[in-house]
């Protein structure tokens, strides 16, 4: 008896998860939520799938019937009976669909509250190590917090303590983690679907959003406001780390920013890349290390990044196209192409940014 | 159809709607007004929502002048009066009235337009409140000069129906055109209502 | 004063078409754009959709491709819908109700002329340097001064044009329904779809003059220097969201509230049973409009105006699906118990109905503020609204046209070629957009111009595009049905070649000038059904044939939409890099081309001609033999 | 029908009570100028004098502002008379949806979050 309750429970679930199996690609559907937020969309979304299911099974069992049942057969002449209306008909299909809209109207309201309340949760484990209580402030001093500004193809994550990043954003993992939505430009859209809802990126207003994920991992994000003829390039990957290594990788990047030059011996490669880099005005629009300026997404990790723009596999040939023709890469975007660049400097610019890593 | 109407006595007392030609004006023109209340309302949303945004430009506070927009009210209060006075005068058949009322109408319409324009003159070249000064300006001056484009082609309307018409005397075609007009001048009249609380009465406290 | 002759004199066709105010011509001209930019825009989706077919297709650039969905979306709403739906309320509500014409002919004839301008003010973009490319909704500041090209000032001007065609058409419409109804004729026997079309005309009125003021917003700020959606000067960017979707929501029940209107129509005449709780059914049409003003917010869940707002108008939202629901019931329960006839103006409608619920309920499910956190901007979205208007409004509109036909010009369409465009629509719009919801959740967001490899979505869009080609196919099939049938069918003589049961069709065939030879009494809702069964199978006259007084063609509505034209295109050129004339100028010319004809119009009274009883009765005779 | 279209008429239809009627109105008329007249001087005083606050004028004269409004429109443009059901119709509908249009774009721009 019970097995069969949770087969039948489970059995339209299970048809959908067997029909969608195969669709999209971890880290990115919103089909298999990796986070509670976006656990708790998916739920809701099921619970209206059935709502709505119900009524289309009666709409269409009536559909069916009427349109097989009552057609006229050749040669029958005679009118049907005139109908004006039913009072106990008309009361019930306007009765049934109020309860079931009130079914869908309690989470509608309670979970619009919930995503509004974006305070960063911090560390879990700090509630149960020692100390008693923590008290409100210092949650949320330990929470994260970070800046997200949306740029013409790009974007920019500020870090409370003082760094910034560029197209990728890390994250402690099994936290809620707030972003502050900032637009530089036009409106953008931040979304990671595994991870949650999207909030937009709107200029001259900032918006508030939370998100966390339930494991490590690398979450696809996209930008879903159209922003330009880019716009569908405009991706950026959501890192979730160890509480312990998002620790060390925020240590690496809050350092100083000689330590991202490339030690003091000339003939290096990656030295040589640092003087194209700085030559050519790479300088005036990206910043390493905090030293430059942020025209440009910051390249202080650049050797680390799982893409290059957003979207390319960073290989080096990918890399040398990007500066050479950025436009062809990436239509409208905003940095201009370096076509003349001697071989061998591209050589060792490319040696040098594919060099800048602050993981081991 | 159209004259349901028994015309044999003389001017029926509601001229304007004694054929079917002048009630579908009559109605016609009530719909476009509804249409055009939610016009107003959307400028007085954005003059309301961006009247904060003066940009270190000039505030509301800095540059209105309240004996003027006084003058200004007065006047067009006036006008709305005499285009009743008129409406009266055209169903008593009363020719010459409704046409002395009405040019009455024109020239207030048209010395509240001047007292505007000086208005505009004043804030944009003494005070420095251009129309691209601040989100704040062009939205004031949108609205406002809305409001006066209103009040112009009023103006246009009513003196092309007194000319027109100078020497035609009452008559179950212009009845309509008049008193449509003499609606739509109310109208405006309605809409300088708002403006001078929510504009002017407002915008000086702040 | 009044001109009492006869119009006899041979005028040339062009001439006639360009000055008629017979609102029976003026619908075949609506259908005619209508169907123009709707096979234009359809084109585009075609394209759309074969950039999507492969992940990192090269077919278009990603410019372009935003070009297009611009220029698809807004053509399709506000050229192609439209003036389809305004082509059967033209030719329809006047016989509906038992009117010679509508209450203000010539402004029908500016309707028409003005929107049509303003469409093709719209359209020369492409000849400037690229269509608008900032979506249908035209969001700032990716359209403002900064960001924005030319384009957007064709969209900002087509549109403002074109609104003011629809919005003086909207006047119209209710003046005629209230005004013009023939004796007998009361509000509750007004046929449903004359409902719709009133509670659509008001709609219009009061979304359209919104969207007027939004656009000229953007006209000032592009063309004057405003500093609305400037930031740093004070402006702000989600001010014109509202403004746009304070109209745009509005207007998708503008356009399917006709179609509704439509369905009211062929469902009780080809089940042969009155239509199901009337009253319910306006009732429920004023609900819908009543509620459709009160929920834009819904399209801005993610915009961040707060959570009390989002929570309210998302239950606002929901709320209406209740009024909607009451009408899907009662279509179903018209059709039950009646005796159905299934030609393919039936299979359209009765199939509206399941397929809008479709449509529907994914709507419903994008009212949950939270969730739709997670469809908004996706793929979810455009397969909700494709579900309804293709499954609605485009459904209904087929059902209307095949329903209708006969009265308008005089024959059939073929029923077989009708029976597969039929199936071919409803096969391929069934393959390209069911499979975008599941797009929409596996992370598609919408307005892309491409997709990666190797992130699921390959094989959908795949089949999304096939799907659209089996459409393509059936426009295909309805063109040659035109075609055919115009050559092929037989002549339609008799008033009323299906048993249908409202005015229209007591009338002649084809419907002279005049419509009606004697303005009919009437008795009942559904006046000739009821006629048929309780007298003897004619309309009461309520007047003596006598003398019948029409409006004269007047070419002003041209030149009136001529000269809006050349005054919008005056105003784009100020942001023209090099214009050969200065702008200032043609602005002016334009607008003495607006008020000189309106001078010229206004100083003539003109009566209208009298058709002599003589030549009615001849006309009713003829038909007899 | 349409000869008299364009035709001037000699005298006035109207009884002799409608004439009395009309006075009776023309006289409210003027009343309701001279009421408007003074509401409108209130307001501008309310604003003016310093002795009362801002906090307390804005109501006060969004109230008058209401008040001159339906004036106008119930006398000036004769809603409250009979027959006019339709126009009554457009003018509440317009004025119902004009609140939550003003109201939207005053305070529903996302800088304050509701
Ligand atoms: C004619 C067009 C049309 C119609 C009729 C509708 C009808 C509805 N729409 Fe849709 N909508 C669009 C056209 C339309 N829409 C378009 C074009 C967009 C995108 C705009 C853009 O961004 O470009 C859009 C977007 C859109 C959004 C925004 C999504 C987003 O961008 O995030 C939402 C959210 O609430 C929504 C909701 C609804 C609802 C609740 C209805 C309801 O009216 C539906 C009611 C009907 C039913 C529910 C079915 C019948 C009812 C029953 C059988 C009774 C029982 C049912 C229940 C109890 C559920 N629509
Ligand atoms: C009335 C409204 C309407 C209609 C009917 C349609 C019809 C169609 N739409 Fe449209 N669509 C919108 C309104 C509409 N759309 C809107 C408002 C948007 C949003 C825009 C935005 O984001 O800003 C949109 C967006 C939109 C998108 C999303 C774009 C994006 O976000 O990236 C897509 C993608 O598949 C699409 C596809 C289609 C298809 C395949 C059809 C098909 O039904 C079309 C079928 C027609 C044809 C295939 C043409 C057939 C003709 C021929 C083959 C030529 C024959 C010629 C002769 C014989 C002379 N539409
Ligand atoms: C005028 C400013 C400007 C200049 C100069 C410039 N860039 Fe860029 N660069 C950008 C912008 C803007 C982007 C982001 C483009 C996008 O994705 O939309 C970018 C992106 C990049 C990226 C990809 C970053 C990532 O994380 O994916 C690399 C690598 C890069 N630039 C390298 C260079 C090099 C090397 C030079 C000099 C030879 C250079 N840039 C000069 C503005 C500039
Ligand atoms: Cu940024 Cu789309
Ligand atoms: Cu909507």
């Amino acid at each position: 008896m019970s097995t069969r309750k949770g087969i039948m429970r489970f059995f339209p679930f299970a048809l959908l998860t067997l029909l969608l199996a195969g669709c999209g690609e971890e880290g990115l559907t919103a089909l298999d939520p990796m986070g509670p937020q976006a656990q708790w969309l998916f739920d809701n979304m099921m619970l209206s799938l059935y709502v709505m299911a119900l009524v289309i099974i009666v709409v269409f069992t009536l559909f069916f019937i009427a349109v097989i049942k009552f057609r006229k057969k050749p040669g029958d002449e005679e009118i049907p009976e005139q109908v004006e209306g039913s009072k106990t008909l008309e009361l019930t299909w306007t009765v049934i669909p109020i309860l079931l809209l009130v079914i869908l109207a309690v989470p509608t309201v309670t979970g619009t509250f919930m995503l509004a309340d974006t305070t960063p949760s911090g560390p879990e484990g700090s509630g149960d190590s020692g100390e008693e209580e923590l008290d409100e402030d210092e949650i949320e001093e330990d929470g994260v917090t970070i800046e997200v500004t949306g740029h013409q193809y790009w974007w920019q994550f500020d870090y409370e303590e003082g760094f910034t990043a560029g197209q990728e954003v890390y994250i402690p993992a099994e936290e809620k983690v707030e972003f502050e939505l900032h637009a530089e430009d036009v409106i953008h859209s931040f979304w990671v679907p595994a991870l949650g809802g999207k909030v937009d990126n709107v200029p001259g207003i900032t918006n508030n959003l939370w998100l966390e994920a339930d494991e490590p991992g690398v979450y696809q994000g996209k930008c879903a406001e159209l922003c330009g003829p880019s716009h569908a390039l405009m991706d950026f990957k959501l890192i979730a780390l160890d509480r312990d290594d998002y620790d060390a990788w925020v240590e690496e990047m809050s350092q100083d920013p000689e330590e991202f030059e490339p030690a003091e011996d000339d003939e290096t490669m990656a030295n040589q890349g640092r003087e194209v880099f700085e030559q050519e005005g790479c300088i005036g629009c990206h910043a390493i290390g905090g030293q430059g300026s942020e025209q440009g997404p910051t390249l202080t990790n650049f050797g680390d990044r799982e893409t290059l723009a957003g979207y390319l596999d960073p290989t080096d040939e990918n890399l040398d196209e990007w500066i050479r023709y950025p436009q062809e890469v990436k239509q409208d975007n905003n940095m201009p192409g370096f076509p003349d660049m001697e071989d061998e400097d591209m050589e060792a610019l490319i040696e040098y940014l594919q060099g800048l890593s602050v993981q081991d | 159809m159209a004259d349901s109407v028994d015309i044999s006595k003389g001017l029926p007392p509601n001229p304007e709607k004694a054929t079917l030609e002048g009630q579908n004006k009559f109605l016609g023109f009530w719909v476009f007004l509804g249409g055009e209340t939610i016009m107003f309302a959307t400028f007085f949303g954005t003059y309301l929502g961006l009247r904060g945004g003066t940009a270190d430009g000039p505030t509301s506070a800095d540059v209105f002048s309240l004996p003027l927009v006084f003058i200004m009210t007065m006047i067009l209060l006036t006008s709305s009066l005499t285009s009743v006075l008129a409406m009266f005068a055209m169903k008593k058949n009363n020719f010459k009235a409704l046409m002395g009322w009405m040019w009455v109408t024109v020239l207030l319409g048209a010395a509240f337009l001047g007292l505007e324009i000086f208005e505009f003159y004043e804030y944009s070249v003494h005070y420095g409140l251009g129309y691209t000064t601040s989100a704040f300006a062009s939205s004031f001056y949108t609205l406002v000069g809305l409001h006066g484009a209103h009040v112009l082609f009023g103006l246009g309307w009513i003196t092309t129906l007194l000319v027109r018409y100078r020497k035609s005397g009452i008559t179950l075609t212009n009845a309509p055109k008049f008193y449509v007009a003499s609606l739509y001048w109310h109208f405006i009249d309605v809409v300088w209502v708002f403006i001078f609380t929510v504009v002017y009465l407002m915008g000086v406290g702040v | 004063m009044a001109d009492t002759t006869v119009k006899t004199s041979e005028k040339s066709v062009l001439w006639d078409w360009l000055t008629t105010v017979d609102h029976k011509k003026l619908a075949v001209l609506y259908l005619l754009a209508g169907a123009l930019f709707f096979v234009k825009a359809g084109i585009m989706a075609l394209f759309m959709r074969i950039q999507l077919m492969f992940p990192e297709n090269t077919f278009v650039t990603g410019q372009t491709f935003n070009e297009l969905i611009t220029m698809h979306g807004t053509i399709m709403l506000f050229l192609a819908a439209t003036p389809l739906i305004f082509a059967f309320m033209n030719f329809v509500v006047p016989l509906q109700i038992g009117a010679r014409d509508v209450a203000f002919p010539f402004v029908n004839a500016l309707g028409f002329w003005i929107f049509f301008f303003g469409g093709l003010l719209l359209s020369l973009s492409w000849f400037f340097g690229g269509g608008p490319d900032a979506g249908w909704t035209n969001y700032v500041p990716l359209s403002s001064r900064e960001y924005g090209h030319l384009g957007i000032d064709f969209y900002v001007l087509g549109l403002q044009v074109s609104g003011i065609g629809t919005l003086v058409s909207g006047i119209n419409f209710i003046v005629t329904i209230v005004n013009m109804r023939a004796p007998g004729m009361t509000m509750m026997r007004l046929p449903l779809f004359c409902w719709t079309t009133l509670v659509t005309s008001i709609l219009i009125v009061f979304a359209f003059t919104p969207l007027a003021a939004g656009l000229a917003l953007i006209m000032l700020d592009r063309v004057f220097g405003g500093q609305f959606f400037i930031t740093e000067l004070g402006g702000n960017v989600v001010l014109w969201q509202h403004i746009f979707w304070i109209f745009g929501h509005p207007e998708v029940y503008i356009l399917v509230l006709p179609a509704f209107g439509i369905i009211s129509e062929v469902i009780p005449a080809f089940s042969r049973k009155r239509l199901f709780g009337y009253t319910a059914m306006v009732f429920a049409t004023l609900v819908i409009a009543f509620l459709g003003f009160m929920v834009w917010v819904h399209h801005m869940f993610t915009v961040g105006v707060g959570p009390i707002a989002n929570s309210v108008f998302a239950i606002a939202t929901m709320a209406i699906a209740v009024p909607t629901g009451i009408k899907i019931f009662n279509w179903l329960f018209t059709m039950w118990g009646g005796k159905i006839t299934f030609n393919t103006a039936m299979l359209c409608a009765s199939s509206f109905v399941p397929t809008f619920v479709l449509g529907g309920v994914t709507g419903v499910m994008l009212a949950m503020a939270p969730v739709d956190h997670l469809y908004h901007d996706t793929y979810f979205v455009v397969a909700h609204f494709h579900y309804i208007i293709i499954g609605g409004i485009i459904l209904g509109l087929f059902a209307g046209l095949f329903y209708w036909y006969p009265k308008m010009f005089g024959h059939h369409l073929n029923e077989k070629l009708g029976m597969l465009t039929f199936w071919l629509m409803y096969i391929g719009f069934h393959m390209t957009f069911f499979i975008q919801h599941i797009l929409g959740l596996i992370g598609m967001p919408r307005r892309v111009y491409t997709y990666l490899e190797g992130q699921g979505m390959a094989t959908m869009n795949m089949v999304s595009t096939i799907g659209t080609f089996i459409m393509g196919a059936a426009v295909i099939v309805l063109v040659i049905n035109h075609v055919y049938s115009a050559y092929k069918s037989e002549k339609v003589t008799v008033r009323n070649p299906w048993g249908a049961r409202t005015l229209e069709w007591s009338t002649q065939t084809p419907v002279p000038e005049y419509n009606f030879a004697q303005t009919p009494q009437v008795r009942s809702l559904d006046p000739v059904f009821y006629e048929k069964v309780h007298g003897d199978g004619n309309m009461k006259p309520a007047e003596p044939l006598d003398d019948i007084h029409m409006p004269n063609g007047s070419i002003y509505p041209f030149t009136i939409a001529l000269g809006l034209f050349i005054m919008g295109f005056g105003i784009i050129m100020f942001n023209m890099d090099n214009p050969i004339i200065p702008p200032l100028a043609v602005t002016i010319i334009g607008g003495v081309v607006v008020f000189g004809s309106m001078f010229l119009h206004s100083i003539k009274e003109d009566h209208g001609y009298n058709i002599p009883v003589e030549r009615v009765k001849e006309e009713l005779d003829k038909e007899v033999g | 029908m349409g000869e008299n279209l364009s035709q001037p008429f000699t005298d006035s239809a109207m009884s002799k009570d409608e004439k009395i009627q009309m006075e009776q109105e023309k006289r409210v008329q003027i009343t309701a100028f001279a009421f408007m007249i003074f509401i409108t001087i209130l307001a501008f005083i309310a604003v003016a004098s310093e002795a009362i606050p801002y906090g307390f004028a804005v109501p006060f004269i969004l109230l008058l502002a209401m008040v001159q409004f339906f004036l106008q429109m119930f006398y000036f443009m004769h809603l409250k008379d009979k027959d006019h059901g339709w126009p009554n119709a457009m003018m509440v509908s317009g004025i119902f949806l004009s609140a939550p249009t003003v109201i939207s774009l005053t305070i529903l721009l996302g800088e304050v979050k509701f």
